[in-house]
């Protein structure tokens, strides 16, 4: 179940990144995209009828697989520190063209001037 | 039909067969999870920590935990760097009511104790230096907003902060080198286990924790403090 | 013990470059040295027959992050330590931060990490510090269109490492493991399975991302022609290089046999028809590194022992004279006032020597004129290929660069009026000289027999035929330059559905290779 | 139960936070997303997962997206270069427009920043909020989009109907300031210009030509102003901008503005 969540949010995501576009939501479905990677992460280590795997000693009990967390924590920060980043640069972009529309900014990149906006006269 | 249309028609069906491939495929074979017992089957008197997970994070796994450090670093001099040239701005200040002043100086110092409890009590219970570290720093942000940036940046400067910061991250490494000296390879535990369930226990993961913290509590407060003082003009 | 102790040192002096920045050039110096010392242990250490090998903290087998020092491994990390001498010469005298120190030896320390590490999530975190770092760089100017090109790079990069780990989950799922030679033999168990297929195709996709692959790195072409020259340089020799090394890995535990060969015929021919269009001299050499990554591919895929030994030669000659030739570009296009044909030619006068004669011995490297490296490398690249088919792709490839690097014969030749800064001199006679000397190094690399039979009067005549051969079609394209080839593909809004058919063309590959 | 409740849940909030057009609820909205992923991994007994999500995925990341799309204390205006009403001097922005705009930011509290763009930009970056106010001459006829309001017109202006082969004609008389003009000659000049009547206001047929009437040109009938646009949704902007207006021409300091500037 929350596999097949993951993957649909996975999904979810990359129309986001595909179809949005405003860089800031682009950057907001990136961060669906990870986290849908992480969520299946956690749900892999899952157990039926599993405890969270903090344990005294000697105990005896069924644990859901703790690595798997363990790597989901590096992964959450590495998501956190990307999009951070690439917030940065956009509002440098942001700085330059006034406008977040990535479209319009890859337009304003290669020259494009002419528009079909008539002139406010 | 125009070409808008065809363009988010055509990429749903991309998407959608990708989505319904990766279940399919998933559902087909399923995991049996008695395999991946390999990491259950280590008694946590190995690492001391009767939190798993940590022991993973801070003693079996330690050189991802370093990379991710590593990252984390790079993300807050990236964001120092790359925001200097952007225009400077004041955070607008909260209202002077008596409610907001009163709940930054409860929320604050609850904060604070429940990060140092995250930090202090990581390899016994869910928690962490990471966790600890973000939640001191939205303590500090939430100040700010109520006393206003000014005050508190008198406080937490960021330029000594950043300095503490990369100091900080240097006793990281010089820690994990440390091993070197009593001719066991980097990264090897040097303190004893302990027995689980203690608060001196699971040897260093301690005292990584609370570096770990104290790294991250500089480094997301430098974060911030950064995006609070300039703007794009988003 | 030098496993760990080459990405660990070359972080700590990258910390200590901005703690105590004064001393950053001293520092560069000294992780150079220490680097080299540490190197020739692992090769030594090799020679002896007894790969070094280490497992950090692993209780058992399969727990701990291991890390190995076989030749694939030592190879990769000695390109790295070379290149980032060059950069770090090239860049001596230029004011630099601090940061940018800081970055280089990041970049390069992640790098032997990757190159070492045995583990499937690791090399995931590694490749994501690796993109940060080179995100960093390559926006390190500031210039908008360096921005632009560096969030695109930041945002596919971080896509495709999305879909590698969505491949780790599953591989660990049914191996416990994330150990590469722990887990070979339960995927070899149980070949042909679903979830295989399924893992590897996430796998493969997501490393092509950053691997320079046409189908899925079309962020490259922009990011590398415009980042600063050392910075291009060390992106296309080495940070590339390392998704190549991940997908040698990859192939020894999944069968990515037929994968390799497609993908690399595809980025081949795609990328030279690309680099044959363009008049930008940089975007040409970006294109290039998409085509050359072809060779390298095809040579790994085609899974004969002598094959995969050329493959990696030419990887590591392919990351010398790339590397020379962006420094060399950059130089002259700084000069010239533009990187494009027609500027160059104009300003030819202004080109420095030095930059002159490093883009000639770069050309001849890599249109494989013997015995420079590319020819050495190529040679036994093909004696390793199995069927006339993958000769033929591998003919076509060769002509086609030799086609496009016609283009530098207009502005290469007059007398120049600037002097070569001396820095820039020295690493040009740095990278030049291992590009002169490659043959010895080839065989230090691979095998003196190999190397011998490389010399042979069969590759001599051939690669003159390839030689004449493309200068002729050169002559004959030379009017209709350039082409305007459809560059709607490179733009943010479809790169990630791109990716996603090329994620279908891997699984369609694995299940047609499949047994069953 | 509550697992598959919160399972269910995050799609559709996923969907619902990235289908919104402004910003700030996207952010909010991904937020929210992140505390019910936080929720998911406690109840699938990943506590310590759980606790850094909220804190880093969820805390973290909104709080520095919120702060870097906040409009701070800012009254940001684009505005086409027009000499007399918007242009640079120097360092220094002067004009009739710039002053009532000046002091309407002060009387509000704002602090103003004027940014010129070429006056196609002007209308796009207001009708996508990208600026709160846009300036420089601007008439407004029936060419104004509906997602625009304007201000009641502060200063009276004509309009004259305008041949653009005139204009391709006798290039050198037009000043070379960025702006309307220099966009029409260029597009004249490619000839990608329809031999059309284009309508054209007081001001620019001045600073076309230097003061000196320019033949070619008839007034068209009735009364013109310029005018401020705003988005619709600031009619709360576009009414203390009214308002301020009113009272400057009420106690006659837009007069005097008008007389400095203008005349």
């Amino acid at each position: 179940m929350a596999i097949i969540v993951s993957f649909v949010l996975l999904g979810i995501g990359i129309l986001a990144l595909v179809l949005r576009r405003d860089l800031v939501i682009k950057l907001l479905a990136l961060g669906l995209v990870n986290a849908s990677s992480i969520l299946f992460l956690v749900s892999i280590g899952n157990r039926p009828g599993g405890r969270a795997p903090i344990q005294s000693p000697g105990e005896i009990a069924i644990l859901v697989d703790p690595l798997p967390q363990a790597l989901v924590l590096s992964a959450i920060v590495v998501n956190f520190a990307i999009l951070a980043l690439a917030l940065v640069f956009v509002m440098i972009l942001v700085e330059r063209y006034h406008t977040t529309d990535a479209q319009r900014i890859e337009h304003e990149m290669s020259q494009e001037t002419d528009e079909e906006e008539t002139p406010c006269l | 039909m125009s070409a808008r249309v065809r363009c988010i028609v055509c990429s749903v069906g991309i998407v959608a067969v990708f989505v319904v491939l990766l279940s399919f495929t998933y559902m087909m074979s399923m995991p049996n999870f008695t395999d991946s017992e390999r990491y259950l089957s280590i008694p946590i008197e190995a690492s001391g920590a009767s939190n798993r997970v940590a022991g993973i994070y801070l003693n079996t796994r330690l050189f991802d935990t370093l990379i991710e450090i590593l990252v984390f670093s790079v993300a807050v001099l990236g964001v120092r760097y790359y925001l200097r040239h952007s225009p400077k701005v004041t955070l607008p200040r909260l209202s002077e009511s008596a409610v907001v002043r009163t709940a930054a100086g409860i929320l604050g110092p609850l904060a604070l104790l429940l990060s140092a409890y995250f930090a202090v009590l990581g390899h016994l219970s869910p928690g962490g230096g990471f966790a600890a570290g973000v939640i001191a720093a939205s303590a500090v942000l939430y100040v700010a907003i109520a006393q206003g940036m000014a005050a508190t940046e008198a406080r937490f400067s960021p330029q000594r902060i950043a300095a503490a910061e990369k100091g900080i991250l240097l006793l990281l490494f010089v820690w994990v080198l440390l091993p070197l000296a009593f001719g066991e390879a980097p990264l090897s535990e040097l303190l004893p286990p302990g027995t689980p369930g203690r608060l001196l226990s699971a040897g260093s993961i301690l005292p990584y924790n609370l570096l770990i913290s104290v790294k991250v509590f500089f480094g997301a407060w430098l974060i911030i403090a950064a995006f609070a003082q300039h703007r794009g003009d988003l | 013990m030098p496993l760990i102790l080459l990405p660990l040192l070359r972080f700590l002096i990258a910390i200590l470059s901005i703690t105590l920045s004064r001393a950053r050039r001293p520092l560069a110096v000294l992780s150079h040295v220490v680097d080299a010392a540490l190197l020739a242990w692992l090769a030594v250490s090799l020679a002896r027959g007894v790969p070094a090998a280490l497992t950090l903290s692993g209780a058992s087998t399969g727990v701990g992050i291991s890390l190995i020092g076989d030749r694939i491994a030592i190879t990769f990390s000695a390109l790295a330590w070379g290149l980032s001498l060059a950069a770090n010469i090239y860049v001596w005298k230029d004011r630099l931060r601090p940061y940018f120190f800081l970055l280089m030896h990041l970049l390069v320390g992640a790098c032997y990490a990757l190159a070492f590490t045995m583990d499937l999530f690791n090399s995931y975190l590694l490749f994501e510090l690796l993109t940060l770092v080179s995100f960093l760089l390559v926006g390190y100017g500031r210039q908008p269109r360096q921005i632009w090109a560096s969030l695109r790079y930041l945002i596919l990069s971080s896509f495709g490492m999305t879909l590698f780990l969505f491949g780790v989950g599953i591989v660990y799922a049914h191996c416990g493991t994330l150990d590469v030679d722990v887990l070979r033999p339960v995927v070899a168990a149980s070949a042909g399975e679903p979830w295989v297929l399924l893992s590897a195709a996430l796998l493969t996709a997501g490393v092509s991302v950053k691997a320079g692959i046409f189908v899925f790195s079309l962020w490259l072409p922009a990011a590398h022609a415009r980042a600063m020259p050392p910075v291009s340089a060390l992106l296309s020799g080495v940070v590339i290089k390392m998704g190549v090394l991940e997908l040698f890995r990859l192939a020894d535990v999944f069968p990515l046999r037929l994968p390799l060969i497609v993908l690399g015929s595809i980025t081949g021919v795609l990328g030279i028809a690309y680099a044959v269009a363009t008049h930008d001299i940089k975007k040409m050499l970006a294109f290039h590194t998409l085509s050359q990554i072809g060779y390298v591919l095809i040579g790994f895929g085609a899974d004969t022992q002598v094959a995969r030994l050329g493959a990696l030669a030419y990887a590591v000659a392919h990351g010398l004279f790339k590397a020379l030739l962006f420094l060399s570009v950059g130089d002259a296009a700084a000069h010239a006032g533009g990187s494009e044909l027609p500027r160059l030619i104009e300003g030819k006068a202004k080109i420095p020597w030095g930059a002159r004669i490093a883009l000639l011995i770069g050309t001849l490297g890599i249109v494989g004129l013997p015995p420079l490296a590319g020819f050495d490398a190529k040679a036994i690249l093909e004696d390793g290929l199995p069927s006339l088919g993958l000769h033929i792709v591998v003919w076509l490839l060769s002509v086609g660069t030799v086609v496009s690097f016609s283009k530098f014969v207009p502005f290469l030749f007059a007398r120049s009026t600037c002097r070569t800064q001396r820095p820039h001199a020295w690493a040009y006679g740095w990278l030049g000289g291992l590009i002169l000397a490659f043959w010895p190094l080839s065989v230090l690399m691979t095998s003196t027999s190999l190397c011998l039979h490389a010399l042979g009067p069969m590759h001599l005549l051939e690669s003159l035929a390839i030689l004449l051969a493309g200068g002729g079609a050169y002559a004959l394209v030379r009017r209709r330059l350039p082409v305007s080839l459809p560059d709607r593909i490179f733009h943010l809004e479809e790169s990630p559905l791109i990716i996603l058919l090329g994620f279908f063309l891997v699984f369609a590959l694995l299940l047609v290779g499949a047994p069953g | 139960m509550a697992t598959y409740v919160l399972l269910a849940l995050l799609p559709i909030v996923a969907v619902v936070a990235l289908m919104q057009s402004r910003r700030l609820s996207a952010i909010i909205g991904m937020g929210l997303f992140s505390f019910l992923l936080a929720a998911v991994y406690l109840v699938m007994h990943a506590p310590d997962v759980a606790i850094t999500e909220a804190t880093m995925g969820a805390a973290l990341v909104t709080a520095i997206y919120v702060l870097a799309i906040r409009r701070t204390g800012r009254l940001t205006v684009v505005a086409d270069e027009v000499p007399g009403l918007l242009a640079r001097e120097g360092e220094r922005v002067v004009g009739l427009e710039y002053d009532i705009l000046h002091g309407f930011a002060i009387s509000q509290g704002l602090d103003l920043s004027v940014s010129f763009v070429p006056l196609r930009r002007v209308r796009w970056l207001v009708a996508h909020g990208e600026a709160d106010i846009g300036a420089g001459g601007i008439v407004p006829l029936s060419g104004i989009v509906d997602t625009l309001h304007a201000t009641p017109g502060h200063l009276e202006t004509g309009v004259y109907a305008f041949d653009t082969r005139e204009l391709s004609r006798s290039p050198e008389l037009a000043p070379d300031y960025e702006g309307y003009f220099s966009e029409l000659r260029a597009k004249a000049h490619d000839g990608r210009l329809p031999s059309s009547i284009t309508s054209l206001d007081l001001a620019r047929v001045l600073a076309l030509s230097r003061g000196a009437p320019l033949d070619g040109l008839d007034r068209q009938d009735g009364r013109h102003a310029y005018a401020f646009l705003v988005h619709q949704d600031r009619s709360d902007l576009q009414r203390d901008l009214a308002r301020y207006v009113e009272s400057l021409r009420g106690s006659g300091e837009l007069d005097a503005l008008i007389e400095r500037h203008v005349r």
